[in-house]
């Protein structure tokens, strides 16, 4: 087999695998769906995997080629063409590695639900979009497959969609979208005008062509045009990648079911806008106020994310919100022109966001489905392998020492704090402290819902739908179909960062795919300071961000540990204190006013007033409910009369004749 | 006047010899065996196409050919409109077979009817003069006000009738004013002359911009832009469903090229006036049809409020007067017919004995209902607001690239974002079907030619969408681009 | 040849008056008739205007059958004269002021810096005796316009179908002849024999 | 002399007057057909006046046709009154407002 039936193979599989599980899902049944999924994408990991495997081993020159050209206009190519370099080839890896632990585990997840089948067509679809996004070697592509994960991904947010809420979310979740894809496409069309291309390599090409030129949108500003394009590409980058403000939707998006909140809420398509602009970099290297404007937003998302975190009672709802704010890391990353420790960060995030949601999800199942940690709690002795992988997914998300997360997002916090650029002084505080959040709200939730004591009854004669805090049968660790997948995903957790910082990171293994200015080259600065990744760990000992991360799993341990088994000890000697201590909330309350009210009320105060207040209820229902109201205006006019319907004629002649006839 | 002159208009000679055969046959023909009008109808429009093709007349690298003193003109144009208005109409008739059948109303009128209506729409394409003009746009204009009442016991069809009927006469009689301007300034009706007279006059003779307003009112009419749009919201959805779906489908074709013999042919002189009217017609049609169309609770009227911008689409492509232009406007032409007659006959596929299913909760929870029909209507439904790989998209694309090579940002951005508003109540159609229960679990049947149409209708969304480049490059090529 | 003037003038203000009429009379009837008064008036001017053949057609076919048949419509629809007038005084204002509008605009073409004075439009010499202004009409009408005249006549074929489609109905129950049926009858169908005794004559 | 202004100022007014009707006629819908005969003579009389000063037959002969086209649409018109007033007992344009929004 050719090396170009190979790559045209590792896209097509799954999309084979989606049409055979989706229009034939009736002749081939469940068991043949999962089959006919499982086998396509797992056969285009290992494929993507040999041609990474190559391009580390044997020396595999960079590909860039059409595949099949649609049409010729005006001298613009509309092609399907691919790209195969370093940074491509390792995020096809990743995701179609993510994608095949979770076809194996939704067989274990999704056992009992009717839309098997439909939803094993989907992910395989959903992989065969973000397969056809990273290989694209043109701006068509691009957007082409930029659409079609969100397509799958609006469809697999409202995958129940006889919940209201799923509905609502998938919805908003489009809604949200489309201001991005707007200021996508207009980027897009800015590049088009100004370049003639939708070539990446005759785009990258004719770059510094262009540095100088300007536009003026509104009279008076001259904007450089290097500048405009990459805004708009960056807007396109916020909708996908949720950074604030256009981060609403993804919380919500946690109403689909938890291997799509795995695959595409937190491993894959929401890290296709960090992709994008690190795709882009020759681009955005050019513009300064461009980066810098990157970096904010992403300094924001980072740090006000986390916060929101803590609140959360939603297990999954932690969890997304804990994605926003690492997306927000390696946004600022880009901003600071690390574009590989974005890279690097969105990779290992990949494994252990992934390996955390489907943790989540494991404790879901055996709980029936029942996703707020009020009602969890010492699920550790039932589900053992579920909490060892856990710890390992937190250990790896609040950046432990060896674990794959400590080295990238230690990387980003040093890049940042190495970098110049206008602003990054605030972005390194912003990161600094996000970490002292992760840790509190990571172990928050490993404490509520694998320590402590049970919050929950087993009450065999409950019915079918018990209340909270009531479950049928007891707990018990999930099949092997789900915990297979979280030990395959916690091996990567563990070493991945150790194993491959050194290449990807300093070795500029990805330099074949990212430009750096050499006067924006942070990471390189880093990188002079480093002398191997064990030596990494004995420096980091030294720094903040290590006790930080430490500060913050002893402020969680003493609330969330300490005092519930403080309370046990005192609950038969003081039975009205029993009471208070048993239930949870009075604890959240203890700690809510005595300890960190203010940050409290922020998070909450950004949850509240500017997620559901201004940006759901002003820009996203307000716009919808602004063009609703003019519609209804409008229809007025069309009052069903016919004269009047003549005289908006009449009018209409003798305006144009005024117009053109008698005003020249 | 030789016989060569008459081969050229046998494609017109067939059909009107076939329109009277059928009126005739039908006299004979009981109840029960109507269907033999079907066919009948059917092999009109085949050998139509078939005496269309053999077009001989383009043998030695001319381009165009012309018959009775130069009133009538076969060109490439021309052409391939009239072949795609025969397998539009080919479609209607198959889903109209269905849907009369369904509502008792299964005569051979509506099939005489709308070939006289195809007729016209034939004629119109091919007018080179001010008198083809206006005979071939009556024969249309009065087949349809027929075809409007054609369903004799509805409240709502007559009263539709008579507006478009009143409504439409006036617009008649503001584009012969206009004609009667143009004649006056040129002295001739022929439009090759008229614009070279327009040459010698000078084209900024307040008489010929005068006759130029006047025209544009009676093209805006037909077309439907705002604000002669009123009668299409009212028409759309008061006219059987059948009558809904012709025309919305095949005389926009003869409109677009009515406004390329009076435009381009005739006052292409007059381009930086005409242009400017259009390009106001065109923004304030996409900006009221997008924005109207979301309040709508009727598929049919939400449809009608579509078309409106999508005509303001095809106006933007007329209005940079450049070869790639009229290419674009051409093609978006001929898509939105397509796409116009997949949504209707989606609309006629729902109704259930009797009763149209025109509202938009008769879509709710189609896909549970059957899951085929859910994806075509899903991809008519993305074609129309231009989801790329799908049709629309390129159509939409062509257009907008047309007025932006004319440099007119504001129009392109103007139309972008209107465009988006308007994706939202394409978009809720698709979740109606998707998301929501359906209000009743009643089988989904149809006649196997109904089904087999509605197939191919469908899969030509995204079909054209994947290899749209031929029909572009057909567009193309009959303006030279 | 202040004659010509004169006929101009006097026509002219008649067929205005009718158009007047026919906006705002009450009766249908009334505008009917207003409205073959405007005609007639208008055939009097293209007589000026050596437009004869079609003078003679506005009457034979306007006056004479389109306006007969508006009469027979509003007869036969027998409608409520008094109420269909309402509110006509109040939207007058808004009616004037869009007449005096758009025809101010025309005029303003019309009448702007001798457009169409006899400068730039003279008056051709009047035709001479032998000429037949229908001949000279029907000549054109079968050679240039050839294909517009086949397509008129379809469209006046359009018309009857479409009139006959809309209009015509089979009333339930009514009775109605067959010809077809009635040629096609077998002898069987009418007539039965029926074999039988002969009867004995009574009282013989 | 009676020039060519004459001939048109006529047909402007008389078409000033018919587009009002249409707009000023509320209750009857006959009245609207006879409007629309109006508009057609401002027409013609264009047409007839232009034939005559440019000295060509054109407009005669499409004045023929406008006629000719007009009986048709007078036919079809009546036919829909007769229909609209069968199928709501009423021709009164105010009452014509079923179909809205």
């Amino acid at each position: 087999m050719s090396l170009k039936t190979i790559l045209l193979l590792i896209p097509l599989l799954p999309l084979a695998a989606a049409a055979v599980a989706g229009l034939f899902r009736n002749q081939v049944g469940r068991a043949g769906s999962h089959w006919v999924a499982i086998l396509g994408v797992g056969v285009s990991f290992f494929l993507s995997a040999y041609v990474l495997y190559l391009q580390v081993f044997g020396n595999l020159e960079t590909l860039n080629y059409s595949v099949y050209t649609w049409m010729v206009s005006d001298g613009i190519r509309f092609e399907v063409g691919f790209l195969i370099d370093h940074l491509s080839a390792l995020m096809m890896t990743v995701v179609t590695f993510v994608s095949f632990m979770v076809h194996i585990y939704t067989i274990g997840y999704m056992a009992e639900d009717p839309g098997y089948q439909r939803f094993f067509s989907y992910i395989a679809l959903f992989t065969f979009s973000m397969l056809m996004l990273v290989m694209s070697n043109n701006f068509l592509q691009l957007f082409f497959g930029w659409e079609a994960v969100g397509l799958v991904s609006y469809l697999l947010i409202g995958f129940w969609f006889k919940r209201e809420s799923a509905v609502a979310a998938g919805l908003k979740a489009f809604l949200v979208n489309r201001v991005g894809d707007f200021g996508f496409l207009l980027g897009i069309a800015a590049i088009l005008y100004c370049f003639g291309s939708m070539d990446y390599s005759e785009v990258f090409g004719q770059a510094g062509s262009i540095s100088g030129e300007t536009v003026s949108i509104v009279a008076g500003f001259e904007w450089q045009w290097i500048t405009v394009i990459c805004i708009c590409l960056f807007i396109g980058a916020m909708g996908k990648s949720a950074q604030a403000p256009l981060h609403v939707w993804l919380p919500d998006s946690m109403e689909g079911p938890t291997p799509i909140s795995a695959l595409i809420h937190a491993a894959t398509m929401v890290t296709a806008g960090i992709f994008m602009v690190a795709r882009m970099s020759p681009l955005f290297e050019l513009s300064d106020a461009a980066l810098s404007f990157v970096m904010l937003i992403g300094a924001v998302t980072a740090f006000s994310m986390g916060l929101v975190g803590i609140v959360q009672n939603d297990i999954k709802r932690v969890i997304a919100y804990s994605t926003l704010s690492q997306l927000g890391y390696m946004t600022v990353a880009l901003g600071v022109s690390a574009y590989s420790a974005a890279i690097f960060h969105l990779m290992t995030h990949a494994f252990f966001k992934a390996l955390l949601f489907l943790g989540a999800g494991s404790v879901i199942i055996a709980l029936h489905h029942q996703q707020d940690m009020r009602f969890m709690g010492g699920l550790r002795k039932q589900m053992p392998i579920t909490w060892i992988t856990a710890w390992i997914g937190t250990l790896a998300l609040i950046g432990f020492p060896f674990m794959s997360g400590f080295y990238s997002k230690d990387s980003i916090i040093e890049a940042v704090h190495a970098s110049t650029r206008f602003g990054s002084d605030v972005a390194y505080w912003a990161v600094l402290l996000g970490v002292l959040i992760t840790s509190f709200y990571s172990f928050r939730l490993l404490y509520l819902t694998f320590h402590g004591q049970p919050r929950y009854r087993v009450d065999v004669g409950a019915g079918d739908h018990p209340p909270d805090g009531i479950l049928q049968h007891a707990p018990k660790e999930s099949p092997l179909v789900v915990t297979v997948p979280l030990i395959l995903l916690a091996i990567p957790s563990i070493v991945i960062g150790y194993m491959t910082i050194e290449p990807v990171l300093f070795g500029g293994w990805l330099s074949d795919a990212i430009m750096v200015l050499p006067q924006n080259d942070a990471v390189a600065e880093v990188g002079s300071h480093f002398h191997g990744p064990v030596a990494m760990v004995t420096h980091a000992l030294g720094t903040a961000p290590f006790w930080l991360m430490i500060g913050g799993f002893v402020l969680a341990t003493f609330i969330y540990q300490v005092r519930p088994s403080m309370a046990d000890q005192l609950q038969q000697k003081m039975p009205r204190l029993h009471r208070i201590l048993e239930n949870k909330f009075y604890v959240d309350e203890f700690y809510q006013s005595v300890f960190v009210r203010r940050v409290i009320n922020i998070g909450n105060g950004l949850w509240k007033k500017a997620d559901a207040g201004l940006i759901d209820g002003v820009l996203v229902n307000g716009s919808a409910r602004l063009v609703g109201t003019i519609s209804e205006r409008i229809r007025l006019w069309q009052s069903g009369f016919l004269f009047q319907y003549a005289f908006a004629m009449i009018v209409g002649l003798i305006g144009m004749i005024a117009i053109w006839v008698m005003l020249k | 006047m030789n016989s060569t002159n008459m081969l050229l208009a046998a494609p017109e000679l067939w059909v009107m010899v076939m329109a009277c055969v059928i009126l005739i046959v039908d006299l004979y023909l009981g109840e029960e065996r109507r269907g033999i009008i079907h066919m009948l109808a059917i092999l009109t429009l085949v050998f139509a196409a078939i005496i269309t093709l053999r077009a001989d007349y383009a043998a030695d690298g001319v381009r165009e050919a012309f018959a009775f003193n130069g009133s009538y003109i076969r060109d490439t144009m021309g052409d391939v409109l009239k072949l795609f208005s025969f397998l539009i109409l080919a479609i209607v008739y198959t889903y109209a077979k269905f849907c009369l059948r369904q509502f008792r109303m299964f005569r051979a009128d509506f099939y005489t009817l709308s070939l006289f209506a195809l007729l016209g729409v034939m004629l119109l394409i091919s007018a080179n003069s001010l008198v083809m003009i206006y005979l071939g746009l009556e024969l249309i204009s009065l087949s349809s006000y027929a075809l409007v009442a054609f369903d004799r016991d509805s409240r709502l069809g007559s009263e539709a009738a008579i507006k478009y009927f009143v409504l439409g006469s006036m617009a008649s009689g503001m584009l012969l004013y206009g004609m009667s301007m143009i004649y006056g300034a040129t002295g001739t009706m022929d439009l090759g002359q008229v614009a070279q007279a327009v040459r010698s006059v000078g084209s900024d003779d307040p008489l010929l911009v005068f006759g130029l307003v006047f025209l544009v009112v009676g093209l805006a009419f037909k077309l439907g832009v705002v604000p002669f749009h009123m009668w299409i919201p009212d028409v759309y959805q008061g006219a059987p469903v059948v009558t809904t779906l012709f025309i919305s489908s095949v005389p926009k074709m003869a409109a677009f090229a009515m406004a390329i013999r009076l435009l381009q042919t005739g006052l292409v002189d007059m381009q930086a006036d005409w242009s400017q009217m259009l390009s106001i017609l065109a923004v304030l049609s996409i900006i009221l049809g997008n924005v109207a169309a979301i309040a709508q609770t009727n598929i049919k009227r939400m449809l009608a409020y579509s078309t409106i911008s999508h005509m303001g689409f095809v106006l933007m492509g007329l209005l940079p007067g450049t070869a790639m232009g009229y290419g674009a406007g051409m093609f978006y032409v001929i898509v939105y017919s397509l796409m116009s007659a997949a949504g209707f006959g989606m609309v006629i596929l729902l109704s259930a004995r009797g009763v149209e299913a025109e509202k938009l909760d008769d879509f709710k929870g189609l896909n549970q209902r059957n899951s085929w029909y859910a994806a075509i209507m899903a991809m008519v439904m993305f074609s129309m607001a231009g989801v790329p790989v799908f049709v629309g998209f390129f159509a939409k694309w062509m257009v907008i690239k047309a007025a932006l090579d004319a440099g007119l940002m504001w129009l392109a951005i103007i139309a972008v974002i209107f465009s988006v508003v308007g994706a939202f109540y394409y978009l809720r159609v698709v979740k109606l079907m998707y998301f929501d229960e359906p209000l009743t679990e009643a089988e989904i049947d149809a006649p196997v030619d109904f089904r087999a149409a509605i197939s191919l209708n469908g899969i030509m969304m995204i079909g054209l969408g994947i290899f749209s480049s031929s029909l572009i490059a057909v567009c193309m090529a009959s303006f030279g681009a | 040849m202040p004659i010509y003037e004169i006929v101009f003038y006097a026509f002219s203000l008649v067929m205005l008056a009718g158009a007047v009429g026919v906006i705002t009379v009450r009766n249908p009837v009334y505008a009917a008739l207003c409205l073959v008064l405007t005609f007639f008036s208008a055939s009097a001017i293209w007589m000026l205007l050596e437009a004869e053949f079609l003078a003679i057609i506005l009457i034979v076919v306007y006056v004479g059958a389109v306006m007969v048949l508006f009469l027979f419509v509003v007869m036969m629809l027998d409608i409520n004269v008094a109420p269909l007038k309402e509110g006509f005084i109040r939207y007058l204002p808004v009616g004037i002021l869009v007449a005096a509008l758009m025809a101010a605009e025309l005029l303003v073409l019309i009448w702007s810096k001798g457009r169409f004075e006899a400068g730039a439009y003279p008056l051709p010499a009047p035709n001479p005796e032998e000429y037949s202004n229908t001949k000279a009409v029907g000549e054109w009408l079968f050679t240039n316009y050839l294909l517009a005249f086949e397509v008129a006549g379809v469209i006046l074929l359009v018309a009857i179908i479409a009139a006959v489609a809309l209009t015509l109905r089979h009333r339930a129950g009514g009775h109605r002849q067959n010809p077809s049926h009635q040629v096609r009858v077998e002898r069987d169908e009418r007539v039965r024999l029926v074999k039988m005794k002969p009867e004995p004559r009574q009282g013989s | 002399m009676l020039t060519l202004t004459h001939f048109l100022t006529l047909g402007a007014i008389l078409f000033s007057l018919s587009v009002t009707g249409i707009f000023l006629n509320r209750k009857n819908v006959i009245i609207l057909l006879m409007c629309i005969e109006l508009m057609l003579l401002a027409v013609n009389m264009n047409f007839v006046a232009f034939s005559r000063f440019l000295g060509n037959l054109d407009g005669q002969v499409f004045v023929f046709f406008i006629l000719t086209v007009a009986a048709a649409e007078a036919a079809i018109g009546l036919a829909i009154l007769v229909v609209l007033f069968r199928n709501r007992q009423t021709i009164n344009v105010t009452e014509l407002d079923d179909l809205k929004g």
